[in-house]
């Protein structure tokens, strides 16, 4: 009475598939356009792709782009310059001095889920309209979750390292350059994954408030004069942004992290 | 010398931009800096900030909670509501007049849209209610941030009623988007605007401040020849084009919705008194602000 | 029941791994299954157990399961495959859910095993509580709970320390004569193999080939270090050079191409 | 010639200080108060905290302060169901299904980093100035960092319970209920986690448009009248309702999760 | 160097892990330490290498550390320990750079080891290419580098499997002749103890106690199983009990007290 075995393996394994991806976002920009042209859609609720299309493409000739764009980038660079380097300063001595953490986490604990936006008012009183309040309202929004994730990064340094150097007599400033820094490199690297979007959203909503150019200011003065093409163009550039930093991150840690797994 | 101040581009800063045009302030040695903003709030704001040392602008409730606490000083007048200046409209959604809202004294118990709590606006709206005797708090009080953000929802019926620049209401009015169904300068005059300064300006620049005042007082003039005495066309035009370069807007849009301005940039004390009394009975300043403390009339006097 | 394997190969995409095994796994028999790292091991037991479809070759059965059987083909794996939200009772019910039982047979099949493991006092205890141990004894209670009709254990000690591991021979030992389930053993440790097996099944290196079958022709009380030595020094002679190749071999980048082993 | 052996080890390692903390914290506010009280800051730029204090009981007594969390916490939540449920289907089909995961997660990574509150606009011209257009923005915020949290923890059950799962023959609905759901589970707190936040961002954001209550718009008017006081009160405010949502998933965690480690 | 430990006791705040350990270990001689799981075993390596303070009784050192010594105390860890963002050769340079040695020097231990553990080829590999047992000869390459007086292995091949650790054994027979370094073995496994050890010291378990110090009479060369069989009978019989009762301890909630282990 032989009987050959039944097969009850497979599924739940995802299958990567090529095309499918580019295929779907085709499709749903083609029905998109096919429903505007078809006037389905009215144009000021929903305007049509190439209406989108055109409106970056006027922006891109008038040479508005650039200049959005580079207001905002400067923006974002700076702040993220100023409130990283200091949230990874903080982030270490949280991580590395008992003192330091008893004191400043319950501090962090408290300040970080303030929506920073709301904190702009302030900043605009203590910095002034200009681009200041914008740099600050930024560099603080990327401070937290840059200490935050600087510090848990070093928590995530296998001990085991630690002790390795320590028997081998390393002094304790080389362990943490040549140990901790390192080991902590991949927290960072997620802290700064998440700090670019952050300063993203920050600023736009920054550039709400008094700026003249700006993609932030862009997307405003579009919803503003209801504008619906030039306002969904801003929010494409903005997607773009973040599609590239996001790129620029993963970039970075395929470069500095290969010694993962 | 060199000096800053902050304003709106608006037709009510005509005087510091004929002054700046016809080198008032130049002849008084004077090389002032604009720094433009879109709302009346960072005007001031600027100013306390450091960013601008003077500044121009609107009244609001924000700017008295800043000076109540020493931060600012008025030092002149600016525009006023007046009868017969045409600069801010009651307006009403279609829908709103459709229902049977024809008139300022409808406006009870109807949602008002605005920019700001605490701006013009919203003043305007107590004058009127004070005025015609209806319960300001059975109203919806829209804060929609925006001039733009106002239009859309009057437009769209969301907000019933508004109070509106001319320059924004007269062309919707001529679009049937919404109606214009009076004017507030017809209705509640009062001081709309002023010149301020930062209280340590007047301590340690104060030879600067005075300069800055009689400049601006000779803009004042001019801009009270050009569009309130109405002598000389050939000024009229003059003044007019400098107004459209700063404004950016058409000088027939400007010439409908001019605002009067006192003469000598006089203010009134007493009606800034009685717009202090009244943010502090609405709860929106601090109750310890002294009018008299905000204003300064060794530049300038007051009217009563 | 007695299991035939015919010819069976296997490759992941280009990567061959098993080629042309041949093996008749006797009713009530115990075979291990031995071979350097990566030589295919667990891809045969998959197959074994229908997880896995052969890219050639098929595999049957003869015979018919025994009385109560509810999985025919049951696995004991080296990670325990414990559900860790789940207590001990609750991981040996999960394997009996989804049978036609009365709740009073499920109790009595889960407490019936759980003492024969001598997990009785343990049935509320939650994985993360025992030490390894105890959770493979979880991890055999349920696969006996299923009566099963073949076991298939893929180094079902190799995670255990050198005296846990000793422990649980002995236990498999004892409970041996009163189930005789048919059994195929797959392991690194020469030791296990040769206490444990009837037949020791010698893999080649990737593709892994049968190299050759060794009975142990001690009946298992009398085996001990001294009976042995001679047996074990011949499998170790006959693996040794491929697994010092397969140690020496550098591993592959792992490529998360969004498939999950 | 006897020695003594040499400590080398010790450091690298958080002491927790029981009394840091709060001694930390009521330092800096005793220092700010100090510093007001003495007139060294002015109360524009940085009101004291005895004033913070002040204009929060005033808010308390006079029961705003209940009527705006009220208005926020309502958005908050009604956001919260409407995008999270939606991020938790959308995301499970994410993670078992290979065409859904291929054709939607390029479009879901394209549009998650856009700043939501640059289509507040939008969502003005679409639902009105009402609740609708606020509630749609928390939503879509909170949809996104759902859907990949929901996606990504699916990915992290590990693969071998689902194979053991297989093994037993459960049938595959009960493996997505009974093993992914749960394992996916502390990825899906982690995603609460951030939503959360996000929703907080959102609220004070969509409420700077047309609400006449809500936290945010509290914070809003208190910036438009200068009132630091009431600016900081509002912020406090936020702070507690974040550290509050931050304990809450925290009390979940340990309540659903316990059986982690 | 002889290794003098006199009366050793440790406690982690009020657990008690270790109680009157004395031992000395010759110069040259090879000592076994094995006990049951938590009894303390590397608790007592830690404080022998100076990296873990004792409550109770001190550990001296006898005699001068061999010519060219740089680490008398040096461990082999179980998990390896190695920076997995160096190479296999600046994992052992790692050991050098602390000390005053010229580049040449240092290139010249380095390589000198590398050849030693048969590494050669792979000096600029980085550990995640390499499988478990090349791991651990890089390890044991780092130890060697320093020319230690004292080895300190804390269970060096049981993360590797039955194969690869018969392989390593192999090794560590061929390397010792040429070192002769004074080293404790910690280990869980008895035929692993009994082939490399000139003594064993059994623990009891927690708290851990020198319950008997068994001395290995044959020549390693002729160790094999059936020579040793009956010593490996007896000290299993002596663990055996304790062995079992640690395997059915429950494990301790691990309270993430902000130390790490
Ligand atoms: N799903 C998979 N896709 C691609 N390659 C795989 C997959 N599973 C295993 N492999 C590869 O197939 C080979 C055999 O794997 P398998 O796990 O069967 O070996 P093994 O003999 O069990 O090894 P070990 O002794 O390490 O457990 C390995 O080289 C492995 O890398
Ligand atoms: N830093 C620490 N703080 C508190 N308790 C600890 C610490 N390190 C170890 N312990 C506890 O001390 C006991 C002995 O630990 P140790 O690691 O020395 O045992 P071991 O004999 O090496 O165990 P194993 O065989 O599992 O490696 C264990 O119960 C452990 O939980
Ligand atoms: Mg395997
Ligand atoms: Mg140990």
């Amino acid at each position: 009475m032989m009987a050959p075995l039944r097969f009850r393996g497979g599924g739940f394994t995802i299958q990567p598939k090529r095309h499918t991806g580019w295929i779907a976002g085709l499709a749903v920009i083609a029905i998109w356009q096919g429903a505007s042209s078809a006037g389905w859609v009215s144009p000021i609720f929903l305007p049509s792709p190439a209406g989108i299309a055109q409106a970056l493409a006027d922006m891109a000739l008038s040479g508005q782009l650039w200049r959005h764009l580079a207001a905002s980038l400067k923006r974002i660079v700076a702040g993220f310059v100023l409130g990283g380097s200091a949230g990874l300063a903080i982030g270490l001595a949280l991580g590395l001095l008992s003192h330091v953490r008893a004191a400043g986490l319950p501090i962090i604990s408290a300040l970080f889920p303030i929506p920073k936006i709301a904190l702009l008012p302030l900043f605009i009183l203590w910095f002034g309209i200009g681009e200041p309040s914008k740099v600050a309202t930024i560099a603080l929004g990327v401070f937290f979750p840059m200490a935050i994730a600087t510090y848990s990064g070093v928590d995530q340094v296998p001990r085991t390292l630690i002790r390795m150097a320590q028997s081998f007599d390393v002094p304790a400033l080389a362990i943490v350059g040549k140990v901790i820094l390192p080991g902590a490199l991949p927290g960072i690297l997620a802290g700064v994954r998440i700090s670019a979007s952050i300063g993203l959203v920050l600023v736009v909503a920054a550039e709400m408030i008094g700026a003249e150019f700006g993609v932030g200011a862009y997307i405003l003065t579009a919803g503003n004069l209801m504008r619906t093409e030039d306002l969904l163009a801003g929010v494409c550039l903005l997607s773009v942004l973040g599609i590239t930093v996001g790129f620029a991150v993963s970039a970075a840690e395929r470069r500095l992290l290969g010694w993962r797994q | 010398e060199k000096t800053s101040l902050s304003v709106l581009k608006l037709a009510s800063s005509g005087p510091v931009f004929l002054a700046q045009d016809l080198g008032h302030f130049a002849a008084e040695g004077l090389e002032v800096e604009f720094k433009f903003f879109a709302a009346a709030q960072p005007v001031a704001v600027a100013v306390v900030s450091g960013d601008a040392e003077f500044g121009v602008t609107g009244l609001t409730a924000g700017f008295y909670n800043l000076a109540g606490k020493g931060a600012l000083k008025i030092i002149a007048g600016q525009s006023r509501e007046q009868p017969g200046y045409k600069l801010s409209a009651y307006m009403v959604s279609n829908q709103a007049f459709a229902a049977g809202v024809r008139s300022p004294a409808d406006f009870g118990g109807r949602s008002f849209a605005m920019t700001q709590v605490g701006s013009t606006f919203h003043y305007m709206i107590g004058l009127l209610a004070e005025k015609k005797g209806f319960d300001l708090s059975k109203n919806r009080l829209l804060a929609l941030q925006s001039i733009p953000n106002m239009v859309s929802a009057l437009q769209g019926g969301q907000a019933d009623t508004a109070i509106l620049p001319s320059t924004v209401a007269v062309p919707m009015m001529d679009r049937g988007d919404a109606k214009i169904v009076g004017w507030a300068g017809d209705e509640t005059p009062w001081q709309l605007g002023a010149l301020f300064t930062s209280p340590k300006m007047i301590d340690t620049k104060k030879a600067t401040v005075e300069r800055f005042v009689r400049a601006y007082k000779k803009g004042v003039a001019a801009y009270d020849l050009a569009f309130q005495k109405k002598g000389d066309q050939a000024a009229t035009d003059k003044a007019l084009d400098i107004l459209a370069r700063y404004t950016e807007q058409q000088k027939g849009a400007i010439a409908a919705g001019l605002p009067y301005i006192e003469p000598e940039a006089r203010f009134s004390a007493r009606d800034i008194a009685k717009q202090v009394a009244y943010w502090q009975a609405q709860g929106q300043a601090d109750k310890s602000i002294e009018a008299k403390d905000i204003v300064v009339t060794t530049f300038v006097s007051s009217i009563d | 029941m007695r299991l035939i394997v015919e010819g069976v190969g296997h490759r992941y995409g280009a990567l061959e791994v098993l080629d042309g095994i041949s093996l008749t796994v006797a009713e009530g028999e115990i075979v291990a299954v031995i071979g350097p790292s990566g030589c295919g091991k667990s891809t045969l037991l998959g197959i074994l157990g229908g997880l896995l479809e052969p890219s050639a070759g098929r595999i049957l059965t003869d015979g018919a399961p025994p009385a109560g059987c509810l999985n025919p083909f049951t696995y004991v794996f080296q990670d325990f495959a414990l559900l860790p939200w789940r207590s001990v009772a609750g991981n040996v019910a999960f394997a009996l859910e989804h049978h036609r039982l009365t709740a009073a047979e499920r109790e009595r099949r889960v407490a019936e095993v759980l003492a024969t493991t001598g997990l009785a006092d343990f049935a509320d205890a939650l994985p993360k509580q025992l030490s390894g141990g105890m959770r493979q004894r979880v991890g055999i209670a349920r696969a006996l709970a299923v009566t099963p009709a073949v076991l298939l254990l893929d180094e079902p000690l190799s995670a255990l320390d050198a005296q846990t591991r000793e422990l649980l021979i002995e236990e498999f030992l004892a409970l041996w004569p009163r189930h005789r389930t048919t059994a195929v053993y797959v392991t690194h440790n020469l030791d296990e193999a040769l206490r444990l097996a009837d037949r020791v099944c010698v893999l080649s290196r990737r593709p892994g080939r049968v190299r050759e079958i060794v009975a142990v022709d001690v009946p298992r009380p009398e085996r001990d270090g001294a009976r042995l030595a001679s047996l074990r020094d011949r499998l170790w002679r006959l693996i040794q050079d491929e697994a010092r190749a397969a140690d020496r071999e550098r591993q592959p980048e792992i490529l998360d191409a969004g498939d999950h082993r």
